[in-house]
């Protein structure tokens, strides 16, 4: 087992390593077949791993990486169904993501240091994924953010794309500061930094410590996870090549923040204020992220934003404490999601890097069939409707808010639910007017013809298409005659709780009115975005064009940022540079130095080169002297 | 009787040495060059060489001079200083044309002035060693004629030196007046010691030593006559005649009773601090290097005193202070040195290269007189790896060991300020960019011999100050 | 054998000074002498590792050296300073490559100052007699003044001058307190000694500490640097030649900090342990407030510079802490920050050599251009900024995880520090690497030199990022002898 | 009071005198003839004290005084007159090119 997990986890970064020391000196021809290689050699890993360990829980140790006392820090493993379940997704979405990326890449110079970076995101991802010990976990966690500033910002000519990438790699970290808190306060409480024992000794921790364990950790997962209020770096991140976007959307990044709250579930189920918290944080962000999706121009901003809607739900779960829902959504939502990045990717490279989904329309469809219907899929997956993976999943965690007690939950359920229709309603705005009707602009149709994406491209997309819809075989509910695998094989999770029988008529009540809900949701979306559509239209006139604007800005959060955060930062360290550091404190110093010098001008008048004034100061001083003799005289 | 003499056998080569080359001069008109040189060396050494090597026992001449190890010590110490002044004068004299019998003679007996001062046990002695320095050095200053600046500086130290020392001679007529005696110690410990006039006499006498060791408020003099002064003279001037004259005030306060000394030590305190103070703060806007200098000497004549505050007791303070001495000697005379030899190819050879924007980038021009002088303001400076750094801890241990704590703090203040106008010197000779290069003087053997010495002796001191400490333990015991 | 190869170590780059000063009209030959003297030096550290660990103990040497004042010299080698030294050693013989080039005018002079003050910094890790530390804590002090003062950049004199006052005040003070705390000891044993092994025996009034222990305090907070004494390092930094921003940031900051925990803890337990609060305090200060006025700087070099007394504001609240985990982290991070940020000045020094500027402003765009120069510069910000897999985070983990153990609010805040970090960091990436390039000028990326130069780094960063229990290992035992000593002397003094 | 304090205290007029002299005079000449008159109050007050202590030795001193003082006036005078001679002035406080 220990050589099949780590060339599990080696395998992507010696492919990483392979392109950064000796990319630029091999041809494009091996750097792409080796980053490949790696990440798919990796997923026949994970295959092997998953096959052999039957559902066991395995820790190993691979070696130490450094221990004082007893803050010993192990790069070790913890192979559970968890971790074995997400390390297929992710390997298996990733491997299709790099075969795919090798075309969209074709003509780009920078190849080497994106397949470099790509590796090293699959095994910073991989690390996430089976870290037993918190420290081990954070490396992944870094390097992901890392790789991800890298991804984001690889066009860096441009410097929006730069500042994308910082941007998400900043806000990423504010959330890792809560991340390493919460490692000083594990260590602090359980003198150990592996999850399995502080999982197992979770139940000595008091309510209050738990909650403050949960939003610690709720805050880390937001940033990584696009969560309210750090969600406002997901959008731009789109600045990154769209294969980026689609590993850090799908299967890697996004979902590590979830991922983390799945695996240390245990430190914070007890309390339930954190669950609340979670759960809020996650329907806020379901229906914020909803909501911005639906008036976006940009065929990638609606995806990321429908992303952050949809990470949204899986925190729910979490919240709702159904982490099997929010692991089952995650999965569903790495392919479809995946799926939809791609064939926007395929959209995107066929127009020549056009964006903009009032440049498209049916000629898409006409010309690019095999990219049309994965769309679709995709979509219908997104938007729930049934059968798809995207429908099972997502019910599984509106059953879980709705059963779990508490008139709160209720809410939160309606919320969802309401976002579900939203959800509907933006994806297949996106969808009609990407693949229908005629394009705003015309005048530019002559000069740009639709080139046809390279084979490798569109091939990726089936087996996504096809899982995006059929996934939901991995945990159909009792009702619709599935054994609930996912449920079965998680079992042993820890704080995987069983949630008992779901009543049947719950079940299928919440079944009919997704599907109902998403049914309604596509067809408003008809008339209003069809090729005939109301407002097919990049804004909208008079009064509802403030509301229009709020929603395309995202309730202007990012402008919020900016004026609020950002700009008083960097103001503020001008002001400490300029008028504290160099006008206070230094020219304070020079002052006191300068003191110095104004005594010494004074003293230096006394002497004057005059004799006189020296004879004058050689008695004055035998005078003084006489007067101190008298003084010690007189007092002694 | 016979060891009488041996005892002053040194203070007799010098003064034969002396009136030998003031009859060279009047008789032997066509000698061979450097005869007067060679003869003053000679002199020099071979008195250093019978202090050294011959003991003689007991004070001799009714207790007038003492023949003790301490004050043969010193007079070896003169001997070196005068002639590493020779060495660094030999040029630099007979490009200024004053290398005559007089400038020669005169250096030997200015030498045994210091000798006689240093090693005098009765107020006479030391008052006829004082006055035999003191006009040799009236006419040591203003000997380079043609100069207006060392006329003048001739002239005000004459004035202000004659002045003190009749002070100083006023003073000792009134201690002896009071007590009696004319025996140095013997008048300090006196039993009807505590009158006001002996007060008024101790008085004095401290005003006439303050003026010889420039120690603030009697300091005035000192930057105009050695800006004005030849720099080797100067040289000698602030080392030497200081030297002897601090050996004097250490028998001072290490013989004077403990009543007296608790009427002293408060004098001398308050001297040591203002001497701190005033010479180092004022010392920071000179931009003439010989200025500077003087500011710099009379803030190391500070330190020193400081440190004789602390030498009654276990000897650490006498140490420090001897040590500091000889570190002193040597470091000073280096700078001046350097200025003497930057100066030989001066313009008209009339004044000295003085002013620091001359000094700029003067360590590339001439590596060696630079190296020294940068060498010596290290040393000046108290750092590392120079004698000068060792001493200074030496003298800050005394005082904090004696308890003298709030003066070693103002001492202490004091070298932080005088850090800056020394490094200020330093960057101006390595950090500026060269002025135009002046057409260099052939320096001579001498020159460079006295420079390599001092600066061997510096670091030397700095490294391996063992064996001076040990000899200095010794003649203390 | 072992204490002649301390002594060896020690005086072998200043006798090879001496020996490149006599070379003054050969540049050529004054570079490879210095090469051969830094890498003979490094040769016979790495010699003394080895034997260090085959068997390990404390090595000593100590001989008499001034009687009068019961000056010994006296040398001990414990894990701590065999970190430092061979750190040292490292960095100089980066250093004469990094001045290879760039140095042209009084090549011999410039060597002959670097390898004194290699002397100088490595005679402090090792000296055990307080006088031998004073004298190499000054030593080192000035070449370096002469490094800046003379191949510094435009305003280097008023720089060197700075830096030399601000240096000096220091120590001038330590001194004073230096003799206070022998004298006191006199006093009480009767013995005038040096060593601080048994100065530490010393007691003292709870008054008369705090007073000494201000003083060293002061001359190491100038070092390290502290708020609110930091302004010369800046300055300093940014008119320094490369060599000595590395010289500087590498080793003379560290002798601050090696300082403070050497000498000013164990010897002043009392007072240290209540000036914890205060040096939390002015470590926080510097790590925020290094990083937030980084972010303002348009000069590369000071941006590092500033950065620098961030990270030494964590490594300082590393050492308040004075826990096992925390004082082992503080100390690793010493040798990472040496490392990391030398590395950062060497970059910057070769960005401008090639494009004539520091100012990031007429940076931009260098990843096109040179893209091997630019990868280095990226893997050694990420390593500044703390990526897991690069040494800074070991030390920064450490630091903050064992934070906790003490004072858990001092972790958390520590651990927002990081994100400071990062936006400074990220900024000047982007400035320099990324966007348009600024000229059409083609600039030659880096050539064999330089890049062993950073592959060098780059592979001890790595190393220490991945591996660094051999280092911790090195740290364990001396760190437990600190925290054991002035444990023992907090409650003999009722603390 | 006998005799000998009435000479110490003549002495100390005559001191008194002498630094006025030296103090208020701007002329070189009169000021060296101020430091004379010091000197021989000094030698006044030692022939006071030899009488006081009926020793010697203060009555020997005078005599080295006198022969000091002689060459300090011949040093002097020649040093004077040679600056006078340069710069035509007698006058004390024009010598004040050095200074500060």
């Amino acid at each position: 087992m220990k050589p099949i997990l780590l060339l599990l986890m080696l395998f992507p970064l010696l492919g990483g390593l392979f392109s950064a020391l000796f990319g630029r000196r091999v041809s494009r021809w091996t750097v792409e077949r080796v980053a490949c290689a790696g990440v798919i050699l990796s997923f026949i890993m994970a295959l092997i791993a998953f096959d052999s360990s039957g559902g066991k829980h395995q820790i190993i140790t691979f070696f130490t990486w450094f221990q004082v006392a007893d803050f010993s820090v192990l790069m070790d493993v913890r192979f559970d169904p968890l971790a074995a379940f997400m390390a297929l997704t992710v390997t298996f979405v990733s491997s299709l993501i790099h075969i795919y990326s090798v075309g969209y890449m074709k003509h780009d110079e920078g190849y080497v240091r994106y397949f470099c970076y790509l590796n090293l995101f699959v095994f910073s991802m991989l690390v996430i994924t089976l870290a037993d010990n918190l420290v081990f976990l954070f490396l992944g966690w870094e390097g992901v953010g890392f790789c991800s500033y890298g991804l984001i910002g690889f066009w860096y000519k441009d410097m929006k794309n730069a500042s994308a990438g910082r941007k998400a790699f900043l806000l990423t970290r504010i959330g890792d500061v809560a991340f390493g808190i919460a490692i000083g306060l594990f260590f602090l409480i359980f003198n150990s930094l592996s999850i399995t024992y502080i999982n197992g000794h979770a139940d000595i921790l008091t309510p209050g410590t738990m909650t403050l364990f949960g939003l610690l950790l709720l805050w880390a997962a937001a940033g990584k996870s696009a969560q309210l209020p750090l969600s406002v770096w997901l959008p731009d991140a789109m600045a990154g090549p769209t294969p980026v976007s689609a590993l850090i959307h799908a299967a890697t990044m996004v979902t590590a923040g979830v991922y983390l709250l799945m695996r240390l579930f245990p430190v914070f189920s007890g309390s339930a204020t954190a669950m609340a918290f979670i759960a809020v944080a996650g329907t806020l962000t379901a229906f914020y992220g909803a909501c911005a999706a639906l008036m976006q121009g940009d065929i990638k901003r609606v995806l990321a934003y429908s992303t952050i809607s949809q990470l949204g739900y899986m925190f729910l779960a979490v919240g709702a404490g159904n982490i099997t829902a929010g692991m089952f959504h995650l999965v569903t939502h790495a392919f479809f999601k995946a799926l939809l990045f791609l064939a926007a990717g395929c959209v995107i490279h066929a127009l020549h890097e056009e964006q903009n989904i009032f440049r498209m329309g049916k000629k898409l469809r006409l010309a690019l069939p095999g990219v049309y219907w994965p769309f679709l899929a995709g979509a219908a997956a997104l938007s729930a409707l049934p059968p798809t993976a995207g429908f099972f999943s997502k019910d599984e965690i509106l059953i879980s808010t709705f059963l779990h007690a508490g008139i709160f939950y209720k809410f939160l359920w309606f919320i969802a639910i309401l976002t579900a229709a939203l959800t509907a309603l933006y994806t297949f705005r996106l969808f009609f007017i990407v693949f229908t009707g005629e394009s705003l602009y015309y005048e530019e149709e002559s000069e740009k013809s639709v080139e046809k994406p390279p084979p490798n491209m569109i091939a990726t997309l089936w087996p996504l298409g096809v899982l995006a819809i059929f996934a939901g075989l991995l945990n159909l509910p009792a009702g619709w005659g599935g054994g609930g695998w996912l449920s079965e094989y998680f079992l042993n999770i820890p704080g995987a709780a069983h949630h008992g029988e779901i009543p049947h008529s719950v079940e299928n009540g919440m079944a009919i009115a997704s599907a109902v809900i998403g049914i309604f949701g596509i067809i408003c979306a008809w008339f209003l975005y069809g090729p005939k559509g109301l407002l097919r239209r990049p804004d909208l006139p008079g009064a509802w064009g403030g509301l229009f604007d709020l929603l395309r800005e995202a309730f202007y959060l990012d402008w919020l940022y900016r004026r609020y955060i950002a700009w008083p930062f960097e103001k503020m360290a001008d002001i400490l540079w300029n008028r504290v550091d160099r006008e206070g404190i230094d020219r304070g110093l020079y002052s006191f130095a300068n003191t110095f010098m104004l005594f010494s001008q004074i003293l230096r008048e006394w002497t004057s080169g005059r004799l006189s004034g020296y004879l004058f100061m050689l008695f004055m001083g035998l005078t003084v002297i006489l007067c101190l003799l008298a003084i010690n005289f007189s007092i002694l | 009787m016979q060891s009488d003499w041996i005892v002053i056998l040194p203070h007799l080569f010098l003064a034969g040495g002396g009136l030998l080359i003031f009859c060279i001069g009047a008789f032997w008109k066509n000698r061979p060059d450097g005869t007067l040189f060679i003869t003053a060396l000679l002199s020099a050494g071979a008195a250093a060489v019978e202090a050294l090597a011959f003991s003689g026992s007991g004070t001799p001449f009714a207790g007038m001079v003492s023949g003790d190890s301490f004050s043969r010590f010193f007079i070896a110490l003169f001997c070196g200083i005068s002639v590493i002044t020779l060495l660094f004068s030999r040029r630099y004299a007979l490009h200024r044309r004053f290398s005559g019998d007089e400038f020669y003679g005169l250096i030997l007996f200015a030498t045994l002035g210091m000798a006689l001062a240093a090693g005098a046990t009765h107020w006479a002695i030391l008052f006829l060693g004082v006055e035999l320095l003191s006009i040799s050095l009236y006419i040591l200053i203003a000997i380079h004629k043609s100069s207006q600046a060392a006329n003048e500086a001739g002239i005000k130290y004459f004035i202000m030196g004659s002045a003190a020392s009749a002070i100083l001679l006023f003073g000792i007529a009134i201690l002896y007046a009071s007590t009696g005696e004319m025996g140095i110690v013997e008048s300090l410990n006196a039993p009807d010691s505590r009158n006001p006039l002996f007060l008024l006499g101790l008085g004095m006498v401290i005003t006439g030593f303050g003026f010889k060791i420039s120690l603030v408020p009697f300091h005035l003099w000192t930057p105009d006559v050695y800006q004005g002064a030849p720099a080797p003279v100067a040289g000698f001037l602030s080392t030497g005649s200081k030297i002897a004259m601090v050996a004097a005030l250490l028998r001072i306060v290490t013989g004077a009773s403990p009543p007296v000394w608790e009427v002293i030590a408060p004098v001398i305190w308050t001297l040591a601090a203002l001497t701190i103070i005033v010479g180092n703060l004022t010392a920071l806007v000179q931009d003439h290097i010989k200025r500077l200098l003087a500011y710099s000497s009379i803030a190391q004549m500070g330190y020193l005193l400081m440190a004789l505050l602390a030498s009654r007791g276990d000897g650490a303070g006498a140490s420090a202070v001897i040590f500091y001495s000889v570190i002193y000697a040597f470091m000073d005379l280096g700078a001046f040195g350097a200025v003497s030899l930057v100066s030989l190819g001066e313009p008209m050879a009339r004044a000295d290269r003085d002013s620091l924007t001359a000094y700029r980038g003067l360590g590339y021009e001439y590596p060696f007189a630079g190296a020294l002088l940068a060498v010596s303001l290290l040393s000046l400076a108290g750092l590392p790896p120079t004698g000068g750094f060792i001493g200074k801890f030496a003298l800050f241990q005394a005082a904090i060991g004696a308890d003298y704590m709030a003066i070693a703090v103002i001492g202490i203040i004091g070298a932080i300020i005088s850090i800056y106008y020394y490094i200020k010197v330093i960057a101006v000779l390595y950090m500026r960019p060269t002025r135009v290069p002046t057409p260099h003087t052939f320096p001579g053997f001498s020159g460079p011999v006295a420079c390599a010495s001092i600066f061997a002796l510096i670091v030397l001191m700095g490294i391996l100050p063992g064996s001076l400490l040990e000899v200095i333990a010794v003649i203390l015991s | 054998m072992i204490p002649l190869l301390l002594s060896a170590i020690i005086f072998l780059p200043l006798f090879g000074g001496l020996i490149v000063l006599a070379f003054s009209r050969y540049p050529d030959r004054c570079r490879w002498i210095s090469l051969g003297i830094t890498g003979a030096d490094l040769f016979l550290v790495a010699n003394l590792l080895v034997q260090f660990i085959q068997n390990p103990g404390a090595i000593t040497v100590d001989l008499l050296w001034i009687e009068t004042f019961g000056i010994r010299y006296a040398l001990a080698l414990d894990g701590i300073s065999l970190l430092l030294i061979l750190l040292t050693a490292f960095l100089t013989l980066l250093c004469v490559l990094v001045s290879w080039r760039s140095i042209t005018k009084r090549v011999a002079a410039f060597h002959f100052f670097l390898l004194l003050s290699q002397t100088g910094v490595i005679g402090l890790f090792l000296a055990t007699d307080l006088f031998l530390f004073y004298l190499f804590w000054e030593l080192q002090v000035i070449p370096l003044f002469f490094l800046i003062g003379i191949w510094g950049h435009s305003d280097r004199v008023h720089a060197a001058i700075k830096f030399f006052i601000f240096s000096i005040t220091g120590s001038l003070l330590m001194l004073i307190a230096l003799i206070g705390v022998v004298m006191i000891h006199k006093s009480q044993t009767g013995e005038v000694s040096f060593s601080i092994y048994a100065l530490n025996t010393t007691l003292l009034t709870a008054k008369t500490e705090g007073w000494l222990y201000a003083a060293f305090l002061l001359a190491f907070a100038i070092k390290i640097p502290l708020f609110p004494v930091h302004t010369w390092l800046p300055d300093a930094h940014t008119e320094a030649p490369t060599a000595g921003s590395v010289i500087l940031a590498g080793l003379l900051l560290k002798t601050g900090m090696y300082g403070l925990f050497r000498i000013g803890f164990p010897l002043f337990p009392g007072a240290a342990h209540n000036s914890a609060s205060v040096l939390l305090i002015l470590g926080f200060i510097g790590l925020f407030y290094g990083a937030w006025i980084a972010l303002a700087q348009q000069d590369m070099k000071r941006l590092v510079a500033y950065s620098s007394i961030s990270h030494m504001g964590l490594m300082v609240i590393g050492l308040a802490l004075w826990n096992r985990y925390t004082l082992s982290g503080s100390i690793l991070q010493m040798i990472n920050h040496g490392l990391v940020t030398s590395a950062l000045f060497i970059l910057v020094g070769m960005i401008d050599e090639r494009i004539g500027s520091r100012q990031m402003e007429k940076a931009g765009g260098l990843w096109r251009k040179m893209p091997l120069l630019s990868g280095f510069f990226l893997l050694f910000a990420m390593a500044s900024v703390g990526l897991p897999g690069l040494n800074n985070f070991v030390g920064e983990i450490l630091i903050l995880a064992g934070a906790f153990k003490t004072r858990p609010w001092v972790g958390a805040l520590g651990f927002v520090g990081i994100v400071f970090t990062l936006v400074y960091t990220l900024r000047l990436i982007q400035e320099v690497l990324f966007g348009e390039p600024k000229t059409d000028d083609p600039y030659p990326d880096l050539s064999l030199r330089e890049t062993a130069i950073l592959g060098a780094i780059a592979i001890v960063v790595i190393f220490i990022g991945l591996h660094p229990d051999p280092l911790l290992n090195l740290l364990e035992g001396p760190v437990g002898e600190l925290l054991g000593g002035t444990k023992n002397l907090l409650t003999l003094q009722g603390y | 009071m006998a005799v000998y304090g009435q000479v110490i205290l003549l002495g100390m007029m005559l001191f008194v005198i002498g630094g006025a002299c030296v103090l208020i005079r701007r002329n070189l000449i009169m000021i060296l003839i101020g430091v004379e008159i010091m000197l021989n109050a000094a030698g006044i007050v030692f022939i006071a004290a030899s009488l006081r202590w009926g020793a010697l030795d203060g009555q020997a001193f005078v005599i080295f005084i006198m022969a000091v003082a002689a060459a300090e006036v011949a040093v002097g005078l020649a040093l004077i007159v040679y600056c006078q001679g340069r710069s035509g002035s007698i006058n004390a406080d024009t010598y004040n090119t050095l200074k500060g």
